[in-house]
């Protein structure tokens, strides 16, 4: 279960505060291999969060078009999960039934969704807050628990704006080993905001970098690092060459 | 018993002793006797006009000029019965006022419920007869609070049933919770001049195309005013199943019980006892009971016999065009109605029962 | 300005003094009126002392009458209540989602609710019969547009992201519903509810009020009618505890419903 | 489910249809009641004819009438929708604060909402007389309340996160009020404020009911009396008329004051 | 002007989900010297906000107590800034009045405090935006602008919680390097929140380094590099010492 999308000439444009014309993103193109982990990178307010709303099918782009397997996107689809910059938790949830609430949606058994979010919590270091409410969590906390909630939908496309933003380095590492891993034995297309150059690097396939407002693809960097990739890997010398010519797009976007 | 007509009757107000005579009509059988099984049904006059002009009910209470007031205004409802022969309006003032007259209100605070209704026609009346008008009164809206308003001093006078409120105050002067008042007394609007008060009223469909049953419903109604006149310890007794407030001890109930089985044994060796005897034992019966009770118990009783004094006629449910005509011109002078009408159409004597 | 423990922070409380809080406020409000009528500040028949309305209270109670009305009024009210929040939640979010909507339907809701009953008494017996069915219709119509306001605004309250969430997982609109928009209002609706269930008890009086042969409503009219002061005010606090019981029922069940924002109050500090 | 185009994201309006929305209910109700009258389902007595309602409006609009009982009512409810929600915003507020007050306080408050106005129509009389002040006085308590609980969830929904704000910086309880809690609360104060505008119409009239010799209210009454349906129509009309200007202006409010809402519906899709 | 903190075995401890009680912070004691830049880093969830809250006298420890300059903190001080982990910004407030509104409070009239707001915005990527509202901001200028409403402040004492999670790399080093030049200038007390150990090795004088929950500190890292810094010291033997040392404490907490 594995899914591509295709990104063309896609702009979107709000009204300024002026009342004028705000152009935040595009024209974008660019097409993505099945099972591909494309991290996307540039300047706050560039547009990246637009971009994944745009391909979650919350938002419909002002010109061009988005296809997943070749059908337009036009609404949000089953198959492509997001989690969004802020942690967006239901305040009157519990920890456990905000993780749950995708599985609840998709009509599963109390019984059910509840071992298999129960079974998710470890993994995010939340096993002792199920009955906790958001209001309880501190902000990495939350944040785990919105990662917790799109991981649990099992999409063949996983949208993730910033997910490990508000972790710390350590729970970073370990969180976004995590990821890798799952997305080793399940192979879904990933395509995720970040702000780390050598989390982008060592994560994916390839890293988009994107100019500044209207924001445009100005740079489309390969990853060819082998896989399975150990954090060592870092201290190579060629993810030393990869990183720096990100920082270099980055510089110069 | 053979098949009844169902009848829901419309009455303003809620239960009261003041509906006695219909109550005994009831429990003594004279509406299913006249083939007439009766609900009552309570609510806002307006509402029951409406009700019975459109149709929904055939028959309820109506005061004279609100009969007027509706055909006025389109509604063809009709006045079968003038069960009230005395315009129930007053006003009330302590005594010792230095009020005698009806002039002797010029410039003073007299309060009325507001300027609509029985009360208001009937101020307006009273003091037309008396060659004044509204002008020469500092008029003040009181609502149905007239005992209240008049015992904490904000009014010199006030407009009133003169079945209920004068005792109302009365009882509470003579237990010296009404301020400075020791008594009232009362200007009756009749006295000085009649309009038409409550009356059962039908509408000109029924009239026109059931006589029978407006008949029967006459004739029933009649016969329980009759007995409530001639027998109002009987009628109070009656009332108590559908009065829920109806103060009755068991001395009194033992008292009235006594009484009404005499007046009853009185009426069956005395079939044609004229109206001033009848009227002289309802005096004695009051005087003695006064003997016996306080002035809360009697308050009730003593509405009912104030009521009956307004019933009571040569011909019971009679209409005088006169009365009619009155009514009407103070409801022109008024401006609650602005032409003229036929009145002798608002109303028949056509149903009455026959004069033995 | 003070600072207070979190609620969340391990804390202390005194629970007497609160416990005790609603019973003061009756008190005080009791002796007021015995003092009232110690001083003979108003005639009695206007302010009658606590104990004749006691005794009148007693006597109703023991004949049954008071149980009777009473039980009138109470089926009458749930009816419509039930009735009328239906309606006010179910437009209410019609019109929440549609802006042309509220415009459309605003002057004639509105002008049923500024209509004195009175203007439709008619109509409304006409329609209904004097039986409780128009009471429950007034009563509906009581409650009915505090419910739609409160239900306007907390729909249109449900924030936009929890909004995007829900439709990024495909949220049916029956989950969009239960899952969102009313968890996300409860605090709006809760607080219509309380206005709602108290003014229910108004709706069926002023309904009693046009015509009918029961009900707490009548009882009043029956009182005032016949001066008995005391009756007026037993059929009065009966309606005042009954009115009570429905704005406690919401209390406690907002108690319930809302335990997870005094949960929450992380940053409470007053 | 469907995507709309967000309301930021530049975008075509289509103003006709808008605008004509709230005439559209009003020509459908008028032509309903056109077509009743015609086709004669109920007497005239009891629906007149619209032809007969306009010939008594302009009628009374010419000789003055109208407009004095319309200035009279639009008076007293002005000076009690004022105070009523002054008091219900302050009272609200103390409640919202202070958990206990609501407790001491709610049997109090729900007991006088829940009272009928002729249960203390005698005392409303005594107190206050006949004039204006009665009328003023019942506006007021029915005003009171829903602006009571909506004030009360409103400042109870203020996020703790923004009053942890202002309390890092130092705000005064009056500016915690104006900066924090009423822009905060605004959204279900306006509700409230809907709800009161619209229902104080009613408060004046029922006022009016109990004594009075000018306003709305004792028309309506006048006119039921002397079954002049086509004036009681007339007066509910402005009183209806009245209720909408003022549900308007509020709606007027809620545009200026909440344009934040609608420009920041970032993630709004429907 | 400037200020300096004691901290004297301070614990925080709320309710747990289950109704125990729950440990989150301490017990904690360290001081601050007078204009001392100092970072906390820590797990997720180890208590650096609520140190934060305490420190800002918005809530009080359950034991233990703070001073600032020998008076103890029982409320908010106007010497005391605090910048909270999320932007929290009043939506109904333009961006400008939002900036702005600790000088409103603080009764400056509305021109002087536009002017003032207004001279901030370039600073910090906003001048287009001041008469936005925070509904039309991405998450990363939203960051900023509750950036400038405490820096707007002038405080002496400056606490930061996560003040650059949502900006990207560049946006990232080019606003602390001016909080670093601003600080040099006016000198105030810092007290930062951050997950990147670089970015805290960078600007301060030293790094307290929590354990997990209930976090205390475990290693109090002295930063003896020279100012003003560049960037370039970054890759110097010795600052990369420093961070191994960091992040060997990190490892072990
Ligand atoms: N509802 C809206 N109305 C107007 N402008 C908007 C709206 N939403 C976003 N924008 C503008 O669109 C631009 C891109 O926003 P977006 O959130 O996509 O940026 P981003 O790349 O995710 O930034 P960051 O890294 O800071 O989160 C911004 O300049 C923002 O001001
Ligand atoms: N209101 C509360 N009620 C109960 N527990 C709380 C509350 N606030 C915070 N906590 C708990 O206190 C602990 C510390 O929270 P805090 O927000 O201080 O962590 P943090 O170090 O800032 O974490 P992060 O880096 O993820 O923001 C957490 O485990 C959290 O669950
Ligand atoms: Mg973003
Ligand atoms: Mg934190």
């Amino acid at each position: 279960m594995t899914a591509s999308l295709a990104v063309r000439g896609v702009t979107a444009v709000y009204t300024a505060p002026n009342g004028g014309s705000l152009p935040a993103l595009g024209p974008v193109t660019f097409t993505t291999a099945p099972s591909e982990f494309i991290t996307l990178v540039g300047p706050s307010g560039c547009g990246k969060s637009t971009l994944l709303r745009l391909l979650a099918g919350l938002q419909v782009p002002t010109k061009g078009s988005i296809l997943l397997d070749g059908k337009p996107v036009t609404e949000p689809s089953p198959r492509v999960a997001i989690m969004f910059q802020d942690a967006n938790l239901m305040p009157w949830r519990t920890i456990i039934d905000n993780v749950a609430l995708p599985l609840e949606l998709a009509g599963i058994s109390r019984d059910e969704r509840n071992r298999t979010a129960q079974a998710l919590l470890p993994q995010l270091g939340l096993e002792e807050f199920a009955p906790a409410y958001p209001g309880e969590l501190s902000g990495g906390m939350a944040q785990r628990v919105a990662l917790g909630r799109v991981l649990i939908q099992r999409p063949d496309v996983l949208l993730l704006d910033e997910p490990f933003g508000a972790l710390d380095a350590l729970t970073r590492e370990q969180v976004s080993a995590d990821l890798m891993s799952l997305w080793t034995q399940e192979r879904q297309t990933v395509m995720m905001v970040t702000h780390d150059i050598n989390e982008a690097v060592w994560l994916s396939d390839r890293v988009l970098v994107m100019s500044r407002r209207p924001g445009q693809i100005i740079a489309d960097i390969a990853v060819p690092l082998p896989r399975p990739r150990v954090l060592a890997v870092t201290y190579s010398e060629e993810f030393g060459h990869i990183a720096q010519r990100v920082r270099a797009n980055i510089e110069r976007a | 018993q053979d098949e009844l007509t169902d009848q829901t009757f419309f009455m303003t107000f809620v239960p009261n002793i003041q509906f006695a005579s219909i109550y005994t009509a009831l429990e003594k059988g004279y509406f299913s006797d006249a083939g007439i099984h009766l609900t009552m049904e309570h609510g806002d006059e307006p509402v029951g006009v409406d009700l019975i002009a459109a149709g929904q009910r055939q028959f309820g209470l109506v005061s004279g000029e609100q009969v007027l007031a509706a055909r006025a205004n389109g509604r063809p409802i009709i006045s079968v019965y003038e069960w009230f022969q005395k315009y129930p309006v007053g006003i009330v003032y302590p005594e010792n006022s230095g009020i005698e007259t009806v002039a002797d209100l010029r410039g003073r605070v007299v309060g009325i419920p507001g300027r609509f209704g029985a009360s208001y026609t009937g101020l307006i009346a009273l003091l037309a007869a008396n060659d004044m008008t509204e002008s020469d009164l500092q008029l003040q809206e009181i609502g149905f609070n007239a005992p209240e308003v008049m015992c904490v001093g904000a009014v010199e006078a006030a407009v009133i049933y003169v079945t209920n409120e004068p005792l109302q105050i009365n009882n509470r002067a003579a237990d010296g919770d009404c301020g400075d008042i020791t008594g009232v007394e009362v200007f009756r609007l009749s006295d000085f001049t009649n309009l038409v008060s409550n009356t059962v009223a039908t509408n000109e469909e029924t009239a026109a195309n059931d006589p029978d049953l407006v008949q029967g419903m006459v004739s029933a109604f009649d016969l329980g005013v009759r007995s409530a006149i001639n027998n109002p310890a009987e009628a109070y007794l009656l009332s108590a199943v559908y009065v829920e407030t109806l103060p009755l001890p068991e001395d009194l109930e033992t008292f009235l019980t006594a009484a009404a089985e005499a007046q009853a044994t009185f009426l069956e060796e005395n079939p044609d006892a004229d109206r001033e005897i009848v009227a002289e034992q309802r005096a004695d019966l009051l005087a003695s009971l006064q003997e016996q009770f306080d002035a809360d118990t009697l308050l009730q009783f003593q509405i009912l016999l104030a009521s009956i004094e307004l019933w009571d006629a040569d011909q019971l449910g009679y209409s005088d065009l006169e009365d009619w005509e009155t009514t009407q011109t103070t409801l022109i002078a008024m401006g609650y109605i602005t032409e003229e009408q036929d009145v002798s159409a608002a109303y028949t004597n056509a149903f009455l029962p026959a004069e033995e | 300005m003070q600072i207070t423990m979190l609620s969340r922070q391990v804390n202390l409380r005194m629970p007497s003094s609160r416990a005790l809080a609603p019973y003061l406020g009756l008190l005080v409000l009791l002796l007021l009126w015995e003092l009232i009528t110690r001083l003979k500040i108003y005639p009695e028949f206007i302010i009658p002392p606590p104990r004749a309305v006691f005794d009148t209270f007693v006597q109703t109670l023991l004949d049954g009458r008071l149980w009777t009305h009473t039980v009138t009024t109470v089926g009458q009210m749930g009816i419509g209540l039930f009735l009328g929040l239906v309606a006010g939640v179910a437009l209410g979010y019609l019109i929440a989602k549609n802006h042309m909507l509220e415009q459309m339907l605003s002057p004639i809701i509105v002008a049923i609710q500024s209509t004195p009953v009175v203007a439709y008494a008619p109509l409304l017996v006409i329609w209904f019969g004097t039986g409780p069915t128009s009471k429950i219709v007034t009563c509906m119509l009581t409650v009915f547009f505090p419910m739609l306001t409160n239900t306007v605004v907390g729909i249109r309250s449900v924030p936009p992201s929890l909004r995007d969430l829900m439709h990024s997982l495909r949220a049916t609109r029956w989950q969009m519903f239960t899952r969102l928009e009313v968890p996300a209002a409860m605090p709006i609706l809760l607080g219509g509810l309380k206005l709602s269930a108290t003014l229910s008890v108004i709706g069926v009086v002023v309904g009693e009020f046009v015509s009918a042969n029961a009900g707490l409503g009548y009882l009043v009219k029956l009182a005032r009618d016949s001066y008995n002061t005391p009756l007026v005010m037993v059929a009065v606090l009966m309606l005042a505890l009954i009115a009570r019981l429905m704005y406690g029922a919401v209390a406690l069940l907002e108690h319930r419903l809302l335990a997870w924002q005094s949960r929450s109050r992380r940053q409470n500090s007053l």
